[in-house]
C-alpha cells in the first residue's frame, strides 16, 4: 500500500484540521479546565464531530457507520493531538467500534453500534487495575451466577469513565491473576447496580475514573467474545487504541515543532533572533527527523490494521513505542527552547508536554512496548 | 577529649534540650519550610526552633558572630550538621538571603550594610527575592533595562523584573538595574537593595505549567532606594551579580545529586521484582541504572570540583559544568520517577505532587542560566573556543 | 495471462538458462562485486553472466535501449527484480556511472553525451570516479577551486580532488571544476568529463582507520578535457551536482535500512537467551529494541518519501532526513554489532572483516555531505530558521 | 578522602605525560604496527618504565616494590591512555601484582613479586573463554593429578598472552560450567609443557592471545588463593584492571576531546574556523562535561580500591561503564568532527577509537558492568 493518504483520507485531514482549529483549539481545553467542567469535554463539539461521521468511523456501514478504516480515524486522533482536542473519541469511537464491530454478538452490536455512531454512546474501557497498564494482570472477578456472572473489583486509569453509558470491564473468569487465560470481557451499563464511579482529573486538564464494581450482575449476553479467552480481544481492542493514540502523539510532537520553530523566529536574546542560533537549528533539525519517522511508523501501523489486522501487534508497538519517544522529545525540547516562557501556564506548549506524559502512560508506555516488540522478535 | 569532640557532646545535649519534637518529623511538604520574613505564619514549634537556634548563630553557622551567624569553622560546621541530621532537626530557617543574599553581602558588602541587613536575615525576620531577569532580556541578564537614576540624596527606580522567585511574600529584593546607560552591557549595571513594602514596588504572580506560582513579575515605578544600599561599586554591579550567578548555578546543579531517594529503589517499590530479582521492566531498569552511574559520577564531580577549589587547582567554570549536567539530571531522574510511578502520578493536585515536581524540574535547566548559556560559557571560557 | 505475467514467465525461463551457477552463489565480499572498467579482471561466469545480462539492456533495465538500457517500465523492472531474488542472482555490474552519471548524463546530458557515454557504462567497459570533494573544501563543495581554462579547442585542468572512490581503479572522472574565477561562489562552477588515461591525471589511495583504501586523491596536471564534455551549461555545473548530490543522499542513507541482518537475531547467535528467552544481555537488548524500532521508522520513512515523490507530495529536502538518520542509524547498528559479537569483532584482518565494516560506517555520516551539513538543509529548507 | 592528587601522585603524573610525549607518543605504536613488530610493545621504553619503578606501583616494599597504590597506578594508566603507549603495564604492574601481592603465598610473592618490580617478568591473566566477558564461565578444567593439578582448555583474548612469562589461569576444580563456586586460580610459567600460544593482532594493533592447555601439570603449589573459591581473588585482580583500563580510558578520552578542539580552532569550512559554529561548540562542551565526569567517577574508584579495596566492587562497576559510554563518545565525536581526516590514517584520533573499543570489551563492557551494577544495586 502505498505511504501516503488516498484522496477520501486526504480530504478529511483538511476538514478535520479547519474544524478542530475553529471549533476545538487548546483554548477550549483551557476554559474547560478552568470552568471545572463536569464532562471535562464540550458536548456541542462531540455532537457536530458525530455529525461530521468522525464516531462513525470504524462502524460497519451495516450498523449505521461509513467504516473509512484506522488510517482514517489515525488522521482523525492526529488533527486532534494538534488542538489538544478532549473528547471521549478514542475510547468510544476507536475502542469500543473495534471492539463491538470485531468481536461483538450480532444482539450487541445491534444495540450499541448505531449509538455509537450517532454519537449517542459513550464507552469506555476498564482494563488496567494497577499503576502500570498490563493487561493480563486481571484480579477483578467475574464469578457465574445464575444465568450470568456477578462482577466484584477496581478499576483504574479508565479514560472517559465519569461520562460512560458502557464499559468494556476485563474480569477473570479463570485461572490465576497473571495469567493470560481465564480472562473474559463484559459489557457492563454505567447504571448497572454496584457500579460505582470516581472522577480522577490528571495532569492533561482530562479525566479519568476510577471504576468499583461491587457484585455487579450482569446476564449471561453481556459477555463480548469468548469467555475465558478474551485476552486476544482485549488486544486487538487495545491495539486499535495504540495506534490512534500514536496518531494523537504524532500530532501532538509535529505541533510542538512547529510551535518551537515559530517561536525560535521571533523571540530574540543576546540582540539576535534565537532561530539563527546554530545549536538550537540542528535540534530543531533532529526533531523534525524523529517527527518525520514518528509520521511514518503511525501511518504503517494503522495500514496495517486496516490490511492485516491479526499481524498489526508489532507495528502497533512499535508505533507506541517510537511516538512515546518522539512525542515527549518534542514536548521536552519545546518547553527548554521556549525558555521561561515555556514554563508558564499561559503559553500552550506546557499543555503538550502534560498530554504527552498521560498519553504515554496510557495503554502501555514506551518501555511496555519495547519490551512487547522484543519478545514478539523473539529475543 | 578534643575539642571537636566536646563541641559534638555539647551541641548533641543542646539539641536534644532545644529541639521540639515537631521539628524532628520529616517536612510534609512545601508549605513546611520555614522561609521567615514580616508576613511569615510560624507554628509554635516552628518559632520557638527558629529562635532558639537563630539565638545561638545556628541558623548560619558559619557566618561572623558579630552579624547574627554562629562564627564556626568547616569542621565545626560538619559536626552540627551530623548532629541535627541524627536527630532529624529541620532547618530552622531556609531563604534566598542565607543562601543568596548573604554570601554576596559577606564579600562585597560594606561593614554598615552587613549590620543592617545580615542579622535580621539569620533571624528570619526579613525575606529576600533576587531581581534579575526581565520580560526581554531572559537569558542574556547583562541586558537588563531597569532604570535607576541619581536623585541625589536617592534612587528613584522604573521598570520590570521576572522569575522573581516568591516576590509576593518577599520583604526586600536585591536587584540589577541599569545606572548608566550609555556604558557598555556590562558596565552601566548596579546591584542594588529594594525595600518591597513601599508603594513602588508591586508583585503579580506567575502561574506555572505545574499548576504553582514560585515566581513572580516584579514592578518598579517610581521605587525609591537609598543611596548606601547600593553593594559593590556603582556601575560594578555586574561583578557582584557574576559572583552571586555561580553561586546560584552550583545551587541549583547541586539539586540533581544525593537527596531524593535512589531512583532504582523508587522503582523498585512502585514495579516489583521479576523471578531473578531483576526490576520487572527491563527497560526501564536500564534507563535506571545508567541514571544512577552517571548520577554516581556527578555527585563524584561535585566533590571533586569542591577539594579542587579549596586546593586552589580549580577551574572556575567548572560550576558551569555543574550547573548544565545536574539540572539535565534531575531532569531525566523525575522522567524515570514518572515511568516508575505510572499512571498514579498523573493526578492533578494529588498529595504528593508527584506530577508538579516533575514538571517544576523543566524549569532547572531555565532558571539560573539556561543550559544553552551553560554550554556557551564552557565553550568559551573552558574550551577557548572563537566567537566568529 | 496478462503481460506482467508473461514478461515474467519469459524472464524467469531467459535468466533459469542464461544465470550461471557460480553467479547464484551469495558474494563472499567486497572482491566478488563487478565493477567493471578497463582494468577490470572477471572470471568466466562473471564475464558471461554480465555480457548476457548487458545484452538485453538488463544491467541498467529502465534505461532507454538506444543507450544501453532495457526500456523496461517500473512495473516490468520490479518482476526482473523479482525474478533476480528468486534464484539469488547477483547484480552483474555495478557502479558510480549506473547509480551516479548514468541519471546526471539522462537528465542533463545532450543526446550525443548520452551515445557516448552510456553504452559502456552498460556494458561495464568504462569505471567512472566522482571528483567532487577538494582538500580545503570538504563539506564546503561549493568551494571547488580545481581550475578549467579555456584553450579554445579544449579545456586544461589544474587542481586537486580528495575522496575520489576507487580512482586508481576508474577509466574515466566526471568532476566539478571552477571555469570562472570572478562569478559568485556557486555559479562558475562547471561538471566536466575527464578521460583518466592521460599522463596529466595521477592518483593516490587514501589509507583509512579500517585499513582499506576505497579513495584517493587525484591530482590534475594540465590535464585536459574535449569541450564537448562538459556537462550542462557551462558554468552552470552546480545545478548538476546538486541534483546528483540529493541523488548520493538518498543512496548512502538507505545504506541504513534492511540489507542486513536484524541486529536482534545475530545478537541472539552471538550471546544466547536467558532461561526466560530473553537475550542474555538485558542492558543491549534495550538498545537493540530501540535500534529496530527505529530501523522499523526509518524504512517505513524510506517509503514515504518515496511515496509521495511519486504522488508529487514530497518536501524535496526529506532526502536529507534520510541521509541524517539513515547514516546515523547505521552507526548504532554497527556498534551494537560489535558489542554482540565481542572480542570476536576485535581481531584484525579477520576473514568477516567485522571490524573494518565497523570502522567504515563512521564515513557515511561525513561523505556525500556530512550530518552536520544535512542538519544545516534541513533547518534552512524544510524549517525555514534564519541565518544571522 | 579528597578528590586531589597529592603531591607524589602530582609528581607522578607530570613525570609520567613528560616521559611519555617524549619516548612514547603515538608514533610509536604506529611504528611498531607498520613494522610489524614481534613483542607489539617497546622493551626498551618498558625497562625505562621499570627504571621509573612504574612496574612496582602495587608491590609491597617488602617484596622491592614502593606501593604507592591504586590512585598512582591510575595516574600512569590515565597517561599511557593519551599516548596509546603499548605495554604489559596493566596485565602485570596492576593485575599480576595485585593478584600476587593480595593472594599469592609468601613462595609465589617471593619468586614473582621482585621480578615483576624489576621489569623482569611479565604476567598475563587467563580467564575469558567466550566472545563476552565472564569471568565465572570456566569449562576450562584443573583435574587433580598426583600431588598437583592438571590443566586443560581454551582461553581467548589473553592480554600480552604472547610475550608473558606466567599467566595466571582460571580453571574448573568443581562445579558447572557457569557455577560461581569451584573455580580455582593456576600460575602457570609458559614454558610448561602442553601451553601453547596464538598471537591475535587487534583493531588497536596491540597484542592478545589465545592460549590453548593441554594437560598442563602444575604442582598444588602453583594454585594462587583458595581452592574451588578463587572467583572472589579473580573478581578483585579483574576490578584492579578494570579501574586501570577505566583510568586509561579516561585519558583517551582526554586526549581526544583535546585534539578535536585543537582542529576544531584550525580547520575551515564555509570561509570560517569551524570552531564558531555552535552546534559543534555545544557538542564539545557537552562532551567536555562527560569527560569531567568520567575523570571524577574514576579517581573515586581508584580511592576506593586503596582504602577499601573490598568494597570497591561497585564503584569500579560505575567507573568502566560510564568510561565506556564516555571514551567511546569522545572517540566518535572526535572522528565527526574531524571530517574527512578524522577517517583517515594518517591522523591519530582513529586510533583512540580503535583502542577505545578494545578496552570496553576487555573485562567486561560497558553493558555488563550495568548489568553488574543493577544487581550490586539489587535492582
Amino acid at each position: 500500500m502505498a505511504m501516503v493518504l488516498n484522496e477520501e483520507a486526504g480530504m478529511l485531514k483538511d476538514a478535520a484540521r479547519g474544524f478542530l482549529a475553529d471549533s476545538a483549539p487548546i483554548a477550549q481545553l483551557r476554559k474547560l479546565r478552568d470552568t471545572d467542567n463536569a464532562d471535562g469535554f464540550d458536548r456541542k463539539t462531540w455532537a457536530a464531530m458525530a455529525e461530521m461521521g468522525w464516531t462513525s468511523v470504524l462502524v460497519p456501514e451495516a450498523h449505521g457507520g461509513v467504516e473509512m478504516g484506522h488510517v482514517a480515524a489515525g488522521v482523525i486522533a492526529e488533527e486532534m493531538g494538534r488542538t489538544l482536542t478532549a473528547s471521549p473519541f478514542l475510547s468510544t469511537a476507536i475502542m469500543g467500534a473495534t471492539a463491538l464491530s470485531r468481536f461483538g454478538s450480532d444482539g450487541q452490536k445491534g444495540e450499541w453500534l448505531p449509538r455509537i455512531a450517532a454519537g449517542e454512546a459513550i464507552t469506555a474501557i476498564a482494563v488496567d487495575e494497577g499503576r502500570k497498564h498490563n493487561p493480563s494482570r486481571v484480579a477483578t472477578k467475574a464469578e457465574r451466577s445464575g444465568n450470568g456472572f456477578k462482577l466484584s473489583g477496581r478499576k483504574s486509569f479508565v479514560a472517559e469513565g465519569h461520562v460512560a453509558d458502557m464499559m468494556i470491564v476485563s474480569a477473570r473468569t479463570a485461572g490465576g491473576e497473571a495469567e493470560a487465560e481465564g480472562v473474559s470481557l463484559f459489557l457492563v451499563p454505567i447504571d448497572a447496580a454496584g457500579v460505582s464511579v470516581e472522577r480522577i482529573k490528571t495532569v492533561d486538564s482530562r479525566n479519568f475514573a476510577t471504576v468499583t464494581l461491587d457484585g455487579v450482575e450482569v446476564t449471561a449476553d453481556a459477555a463480548l467474545g469468548e469467555v475465558d479467552g478474551g485476552l486476544t480481544a482485549l488486544e486487538a481492542v487495545l491495539d486499535a487504541g495504540r495506534a490512534g493514540l500514536s496518531a494523537e502523539m504524532s500530532g501532538s510532537a509535529q505541533e510542538c515543532l512547529a510551535s518551537t520553530v515559530a517561536y525560535l523566529k521571533e523571540r530574540k536574546q543576546f540582540g539576535q533572533i534565537i532561530g539563527t542560533f546554530q545549536a538550537l537549528q540542528h535540534r530543531a533539525a533532529h526533531l523534525y527527523s524523529e517527527v518525520e519517522l514518528g509520521k511514518s511508523i503511525v501511518m504503517k501501523a494503522l495500514q496495517t490494521l486496516d490490511a492485516a489486522p491479526d499481524h498489526a501487534a508489532m507495528m502497533v508497538s512499535a508505533a507506541k513505542a517510537k511516538l512515546g519517544q518522539v512525542a515527549q522529545m518534542a514536548a521536552q525540547e519545546g518547553v527548554q527552547m521556549h525558555g521561561g516562557m515555556g514554563m508558564t501556564d499561559e503559553f500552550d506548549i506546557g499543555f503538550f508536554m502534560k498530554r504527552v506524559r498521560v498519553a504515554e502512560a496510557l495503554y502501555g508506555d514506551a518501555n511496555y512496548h519495547a519490551e512487547k516488540f522484543a519478545r514478539m522478535r523473539q529475543y | 577529649m578534643s575539642d571537636l569532640e566536646s563541641f559534638r557532646e555539647e551541641t548533641r545535649a543542646w539539641l536534644e534540650a532545644n529541639c521540639p519534637v515537631e521539628m524532628r518529623q520529616p517536612m510534609r511538604g512545601e508549605h513546611d519550610i520555614v522561609w521567615g520574613g514580616r508576613n511569615c505564619q510560624l507554628s509554635e514549634p516552628q518559632k520557638l526552633w527558629l529562635d532558639r537556634m537563630a539565638g545561638k548563630g545556628w541558623t548560619v553557622p558559619e557566618w561572623p558572630v558579630e552579624y547574627g551567624g554562629g562564627g564556626l569553622d568547616k569542621a565545626h560546621a560538619k559536626v552540627l550538621r551530623e548532629e541535627m541530621k541524627r536527630i532529624k532537626a529541620r532547618a530552622p530557617l531556609q531563604s534566598f538571603g542565607i543562601w543568596m543574599l548573604g554570601p554576596a553581602l559577606l564579600k562585597y558588602g560594606t561593614h554598615e550594610q552587613k549590620l543592617e541587613h545580615l542579622p535580621p536575615i539569620t533571624r528570619g525576620e526579613i525575606r529576600w527575592a533576587q531581581g534579575y531577569s526581565e520580560p526581554n532580556a531572559g537569558s542574556d541578564l547583562a541586558a537588563v533595562m531597569t532604570k535607576c537614576e541619581d536623585k541625589g540624596d536617592h534612587y528613584l527606580i522604573n521598570g520590570q523584573k521576572i522569575w522573581t522567585s516568591y516576590a509576593d511574600q518577599a520583604d526586600w529584593i536585591f536587584a540589577l538595574v541599569r545606572t548608566d546607560f550609555a556604558a557598555k552591557k556590562h558596565e552601566g549595571i548596579s546591584f542594588i537593595l529594594v525595600d518591597m513594602g513601599q508603594p513602588g514596588v508591586t508583585t503579580k504572580p506567575i502561574k506555572l505549567i505545574s499548576g504553582k506560582s514560585p515566581f513572580c513579575e516584579t514592578f518598579f515605578d517610581d521605587a525609591r532606594a537609598e543611596k548606601h544600599n547600593v553593594v559593590g561599586d556603582l556601575n560594578k554591579g555586574w561583578t557582584v551579580a557574576k559572583y552571586l550567578l555561580t553561586h546560584e548555578r552550583e545551587m541549583i546543579g547541586g539539586m540533581g545529586s544525593g537527596a531524593m531517594r535512589p531512583a532504582g529503589d523508587v522503582a523498585v517499590q512502585m514495579i516489583g521484582k521479576d523471578e531473578q530479582g531483576r526490576l520487572d521492566d527491563p527497560v526501564l531498569r536500564t534507563d535506571i541504572t545508567r541514571l544512577e552511574i552517571d548520577g554516581l559520577a556527578f555527585m563524584s564531580t561535585m566533590e571533586r570540583v569542591a577539594d579542587e577549589a579549596k586546593a586552589g587547582q580549580g577551574v572556575g567554570a567548572n560550576s558551569s559544568v555543574l550547573k548544565y549536567y545536574g539540572t539535565e539530571l534531575n531532569k531525566r531522574r523525575l522522567e524515570l520517577m514518572m515511568d516508575s510511578v505510572g499512571q498514579d502520578g498523573l493526578e492533578w493536585g494529588a498529595d504528593d505532587d508527584a506530577a508538579a515536581h516533575w514538571l517544576r524540574t523543566k524549569g532547572n535547566s531555565i532558571e539560573g542560566g539556561t543550559s544553552e548559556v551553560q554550554l556557551n560559557i564552557i565553550s568559551k571560557r573552558i574550551l577557548e573556543l572563537p566567537t566568529s
